[in-house]
């Protein structure tokens, strides 16, 4: 198993490490410094939660788990 | 608007009050006379926390002016035990845990009381059509129902 | 909150007429009251005088015989007419409609003429007692008027009480013979006001065609309303379910239910039409029975 | 028949406050009078979302016997909210400053002579207002052009939580048969008897005393102290006797805040009633709840999968809808084992009541949902329901990923007994039908977002020189029974009988903090500190019973029904007040103090214990005009240990009352923001004729959790009625019914469409 997940904004380490854990992590959060991350990545945080809650599967927090694993390694280990 | 006398009999006690016509009985009992076991839990005449017995029939004492009470004999809650002995239908409530928070409490059991006066020997159903008009938000009404049903077989006798 | 008011208490129904005379433009009468109070509670009615009839008990009353048929005084409480064995033989009717027509308590302290005179539309008793062509009769310090139950109300909680009148008696022909009435209100709960509610009376011949009909409703129109096409579609015919069914539809195009929480104006209809087949069926047999 | 072995739990005990409340004496915060008392009325909004411009009071100030108001300007403005550690849900202004964002929040209160003079100077009251477009439909109030209603919410979303273990999409491919649904729950009203309700009396000492109808006392010291500016410690709640609490009673609401208000600016003791119509208007309620449900199945039955997707209308605050949001995410996947599960709830700001917690928090929407459509699975498969449901359901040992480990689980013979229950019954009339519906519910909430620096439960025992015994908790009885629920507790630890113990609680000033009474805690966790503290007061009698018997090391003593001996020679003792005698007297003539205290530690996300329940109810239908009515009931019921068992048949049985109101009655429908039917003429609750028997099967279970093996009762059953009662119309009418409450019109609409669908087949 790879380097466990770190939240990109606050560096909280998700349960099982997995990157969608993150993610759902920083939906829960939905604070104002995870939300303008999100923001940052070119995404709509909200359009994104919209989403999810609207449309079966699990897309968005998919879209989000894909952006986190990609700047895991320029975060501060 | 002029105030009135009023007479009236409250638990066996004769009472003598100036009021407002506009006063209901609900509020002399509980604000002029100071019984406050007799409720109030709305003003629509739906719940029957202030049911009363007057002249052996129960009232909603929300929905009468305290002055079409002139002159008769008024029972509360208060007036159920004599002298420190329960009545058959309090001990029949606390042996069948028929009250929950207890805001209803006082109202059903006058309605229960007068009930089994017009009717000493009724049958389930009769039972809580006679306790309809009395909202238990707590109980379900069963066991309300058992320890009238308990009375009226004579489980319960009074001292 | 209850707006203040002078407190009248007659003793005589005459003097209750003279006060009610005096005071027509600035008063109400109260008897049970229990209705009054709460739109009194709600600053819906405000009034400068009380007059208090509940304790006239030269009104409270029950008679009957052959020839004048029943006689109830305004002052005679709902339980009255419930305990009544004069009622339950004669108007058995009656005493069913007033089992279910509200909580005891209210039963207890509640007056027939106080809830004829609120002019609810969704009443039990009116609707009962049009059924049984029933009269009601209005006395005012000028006289006394006796008019048909029927064309008493007059719109949404209006009747033709005048001013200076008070409901001192309801009137209902002698029982007949092969006649029935049945009355029945669709609520959720046991005793509660209805949705909808529908009397029937049926008359039958030797045969057993219906003779005569009357078919009221309840909480479908601003008043209680007689559905007289539904009426004509039964007379002269036999108890079928295709009449039934041509009956309640007919009734129930006459019917003018609202719409509110509690039900649809279409929903209405429908209860209305399900309740008339069955208390017109209901009377039907049950005059039949009756010899 | 299994013998109990106890002196006191589950015997036939009365409730230790049943005297007070048979004869009228309980004096509830209704009833509390103080000198020189006043009252208080509220001016409330009549918009759904407007800004206040200006408030103006002068003319009300002049009518003879005003002798205050006050407006948000008279407070320091702070947003409270029970979720205390997230600042962003503290959202709730009790007297709001600038904005009102439902008919019926509070925009002034004044307080007169007499509450008739109070009710006529609100009518003086100007306030100026800048009406605000308004949303009252969560799928509404998330469109990019719905107003706002907080800001920085963006789409007024409040809150969102999301459930998720195993792999979703991989399970849903071994499923052989999958199933959608859309459902909407409606609201309820708590309908207490007893209306909220307060009396606050400010002192010039800077102290605050409150008589509050309330199911937490400590939760209010600790609120009010934070939107009063004063110290936890000058401020004592009282609250004796409740009457009914439901969840509407553990948050701040406009009586206690505003009479405090009151109160501090004129130094009077202040009391506000609501009436019933404040009550339904501007409390809180059950959550509406719109729910997609996605199940995949095998073909034998075995649950493979299950998304689900809810939007629920959190009203214009957050509350504990938070919790509840939570909690229905959960419980919807309960009792049974899903490979894989995922939930997203979303609480969404609306201009309406706000909604909250309301008993069963969140689960009954979960369960109506549920239930039905695995009834409707099972029907789609041919399968029997009562078996589906136990091939999957829970069993003692088993883990909810990530979320819950269940130590004791009867609901196996749960399902015996409802299934032999059924069979019994034979052929029924082609009116009836007989529903059935699983659910269970935890005992106590793991969490703490009110952020407490407390244990959650604690206790003390004392031990009087006659041997009677105190015992304080901050445990809050609102009628549910805890106070003999714990005496029984503490008497039956002790050794001693239950007349020997007087608990006091309600009392924030002798009473130690406690979380209070939601979330079905308190027989587990007050209960545990309770048990704690009698065994520590025990242990230090039985220390000078030791060295006083001159027994042989190897005997054990013990205190039964006040005797103490030695267990295996219970023939020789003594009386217990003898020994407690001698214990004072060997401790300086200092009292028996024991102390006791509960907080779960390492329980999972949701709580320590789960009980378990099946509903069955045979329901007839009048098939023409829809109307519903319950004839018959059955519970099987695992609540572990029962102590009280007069108490919990009584909780069962209101439980089922209230679930039933639910399922098929009580209707909350709003216009334009606006309640149409705020008062008990119009909003239908069950009565006597409308209850139908409830036959209770306890099954006992041993919860290691729990004193005495005790768990949840009471609470829970809130949860399977409402969905049994659907499943009893479903098997006798053969319509799938996808809102609650189900009205007798629905059902006639539901037939209407049912027969047009089979003809247009032909």
């Amino acid at each position: 198993m790879s380097e466990p997940v770190k939240c990109p904004v606050c560096g909280k380490q998700a349960k099982t490490g997995s990157s969608i854990d993150c993610a759902r992590h920083m939906f829960g959060t939905g604070d104002k410094k995870h939300r303008a991350w999100v923001e940052a990545q070119g995404l709509s945080f909200i359009d994104l939660l919209i989403e999810q809650a609207t449309t079966p599967g699990n897309k968005s927090y998919v879209t989000l788990a894909e952006v986190i694993e990609k700047v895991q390694d320029k975060l501060p280990k | 608007m002029e105030k009135r006398e009023l007479r009236l009999t409250v638990n066996g006690q004769e009472y003598e009050l100036y009021i407002n016509p506009k006063t209901l009985l609900v509020e002399v009992i509980r604000d002029h006379i100071g019984l406050t076991g007799t409720k109030r839990g709305c003003e629509t005449v739906s719940c029957g926390a202030c049911t009363v017995i007057i002249d052996d029939i129960a009232v909603k004492s929300c929905s009468i002016l305290a002055v079409q009470a002139e002159g008769r004999q008024v029972r509360t809650v208060e007036g159920l035990e004599a002298n420190g002995k329960l009545a058959p239908l309090q001990k029949s409530f606390l042996d069948h845990g028929s009250y929950q928070c207890g805001f209803c409490t006082p109202g059903m059991l006058m309605m229960s009381e007068a009930f089994l006066k017009e009717n000493p020997t009724p049958t389930r159903e009769e039972i809580k059509e006679g306790i309809e008009g009395n909202i238990c938000r707590c109980t379900g009404y069963n066991s309300i129902v058992r320890a009238v049903e308990a009375v009226a077989k004579g489980d319960y006798k009074g001292e | 909150m209850i707006h203040d008011f002078t407190y009248l208490k007659p003793v005589t129904l005459q003097e209750a007429l003279s006060m009610l005379a005096d005071h027509k433009d600035e008063c109400k009468v109260i008897c049970g009251g229990q209705s009054l109070l709460i739109v009194m509670r709600q600053g819906l009615v405000v009034t400068d005088y009380l007059i208090d009839i509940k304790g006239l008990n030269e009104l409270n009353y029950i008679t009957y015989d052959e020839k004048q048929g029943l006689r109830m005084g305004a002052t005679t409480t709902h339980r009255t007419v419930e305990k009544s064995n004069l009622l339950k033989q004669k108007y058995p009717v009656l005493v069913a409609v007033e089992r279910k027509l509200a909580s005891a308590q209210v039963r207890n302290w509640g007056t027939i003429a106080g809830n004829l005179a609120h002019g609810d539309s969704s009443g039990d008793l009116a609707p009962t007692l049009i059924a049984l062509n029933a009269k009601i009769k209005l006395s005012s310090a000028k006289g006394s008027r006796v008019m048909p139950l029927e064309e008493f109300y007059t719109g949404l909680f209006e009747t033709a009480l005048n001013k200076d009148e008070l409901v001192v008696e309801i009137q209902v022909p002698p029982a007949r013979l092969l006649t029935a009435t049945a009355y029945k209100k669709f609520n959720l709960i046991e005793n509660d006001q209805g949705v909808a509610g529908v009397a029937a009376t049926v008359e039958v011949d030797q045969s057993r065609a219906c003779k005569d009909a009357r078919i009221v409703l309840s909480n479908a129109g601003v008043t209680p309303i007689r559905a007289k096409s539904g009426e004509k579609v039964l007379i002269g015919k036999k108890l079928s379910d295709a009449l039934l069914t041509e009956a309640a539809e007919a009734v129930a195009d006459e019917a003018d239910p609202v719409s509110d929480i509690h039900a649809s104006e279409e929903y209405r209809r429908h209860l209305i039409r399900v309740l008339t087949k069955r208390m017109v069926k209901q009377a039907w047999e049950q005059a039949a029975k009756l010899r | 028949m299994t013998i109990n072995k106890y002196s006191v739990i589950n015997t036939h005990v009365h409730n230790v406050d049943g005297i007070a409340k048979v004869t009228g004496r309980a004096t509830y915060t209704f009833d509390v009078k103080l000198p020189g008392m006043l009252y208080g009325k509220i001016l409330r909004s009549p918009h759904p979302h407007a800004k206040i411009l200006n408030i103006d009071y002068s003319k009300a100030l002049q009518l003879p016997g005003v002798i205050g108001v006050v407006t948000g300007k008279d407070t320091l403005g702070v947003k409270q909210g029970i979720w205390r550690r997230f600042q962003d849900l503290c959202d709730e202004q009790m007297l709001t400053v600038e904005k009102v964002r439902y008919i019926g929040e509070p925009v002034a209160a004044v307080a007169a002579l007499t509450e008739e003079i109070a009710e006529q100077a609100l009518d003086l009251i100007d306030v100026e207002y800048e009406v605000l477009p308004s949303v009252f439909e969560p799928l509404d109030a998330i469109k990019k052009e719905a107003p706002e209603i907080h800001e920085g919410f963006e789409r007024n979303i409040n809150v969102t939580r999301h459930i998720e273990w195993g792999d979703v999409e991989a399970a849903f491919e071994e499923a052989d048969y999958i199933r959608e649904d859309w459902f909407k729950c409606g609201g309820q009203a708590h309908m207490c008897m007893e209306t909220r309700a307060a009396v606050s009396s400010y002192t010039p000492d800077g102290k605050l005393t409150v008589y509050h109808s309330t199911q937490a006392p400590y939760y209010m010291q600790t609120l009010l102290a934070g939107v009063l500016g004063l110290k936890e410690g000058n401020i004592r709640v009282i609250s004796h006797y409740v009457g009914g609490g439901f969840g509407g009673k553990f948050e701040l609401d406009g009586a206690i805040f505003c009479s405090a208000v009151l109160s501090m600016k004129l130094y009077r003791p202040v009391k506000i009633v609501f009436t019933r119509e404040e009550e339904f208007i501007a409390t809180k309620r059950r959550t509406p709840m719109s729910y997609y449900v996605r199940t995949g199945v095998k073909k034998d039955g075995t649950f493979c999968a299950r998304e689900a997707k809810v939007f629920t209308n959190g009203g214009a605050y957050t509350g504990m809808g938070a919790t509840a949001l939570y909690l229905t995410g959960f419980f919807h996947s309960f009792p049974y084992r899903w490979t894989g599960y995922r939930y997203d709830g979303y609480r969404v700001y609306t201009n309406t009541l706000p909604s909250s917690a309301m008993r069963g928090f969140g689960a009954p929407q979960a369960m109506w949902c549920s239930e039905q459509q695995i009834e409707w699975i099972a029907a789609d498969l041919g399968l029997d329901p009562i078996e589906m449901r136990r091939k999957n359901a829970h069993y003692p040992g088993y883990e909810v990923p990530g979320q819950a480990s269940i130590a004791s689980c009867g609901i196996d013979q749960c399902f015996d007994v409802i299934q032999k229950w059924v069979k019994d019954k034979g052929k029924l009339p082609g009116n009836r039908a007989i529903g059935i519906s699983a659910a269970g519910f935890m005992s106590g909430g793991i969490f703490n977002w009110f952020d407490t620096p407390y244990s959650f439960s604690s206790a003390v025992v004392t031990i009087n020189y006659d041997g009677t015994v105190e015992l304080y908790v901050g445990a809050q009885d609102i009628g549910q029974g805890s106070n003999t629920t714990l005496a029984i507790i503490c008497a039956e630890t002790l050794g001693v009988k239950i007349g020997d113990i007087k608990v006091h609680s309600g009392d924030t000033e002798h009473c130690p903090a406690d979380l209070g009474a939601w979330g079905s805690r308190q027989t587990l966790m007050a209960g545990n500190a309770v048990k704690m503290a009698a065994e520590d007061a025990k242990k230090q009698l039985l220390e000078i019973a030791y060295a006083q018997s001159g027994f042989n090391i190897v005997y054990d003593l013990d205190i039964k029904n006040r005797w103490v001996h030695a267990i295996d020679r219970p023939e020789r003792g003594y009386d217990y007040a003898e020994l407690v005698q001698k214990a004072i007297r060997g401790k300086e003539g200092q009292r028996i103090v024991g102390r006791g205290y509960y907080t779960p530690h390492r329980k999972g996300m949701i709580s320590p214990a789960y009980s378990y329940m099946l509903q069955g109810v045979e329901v007839e239908i009048d098939k023409e005009t829809g109307k519903i009515k319950l004839v018959d009931s059955l519970t099987a019921h695992d609540c572990g240990q029962p102590i009280n068992r007069l108490g919990l048949m009584g909780q069962l049985e209101g439980a089922f009352s209230m679930a039933a109101g639910y399922g098929y009655l009580e209707y909350m429908p709003y216009e334009d923001g606006k309640l149409m039917n705020p008062n008990l003429v119009d909003y239908k609750v069950i009565r006597a004729t409308e209850m139908p028997e409830v036959s209770v099967a306890e099954i006992d279970t041993y919860e290691p959790e729990g004193p005495y093996g005790a768990k949840e009762a009471g609470e829970g059953l809130t949860n399977p009625t409402a969905a049994a009662i659907s499943n009893a119309i479903f098997h006798a009418l053969g319509v799938q019914m996808k809102e609650c409450p189900i009205r007798p019109e629905m059902i006639v609409n539901a037939l209407k469409e049912k027969e047009t669908k089979e003809r247009e087949k032909k």
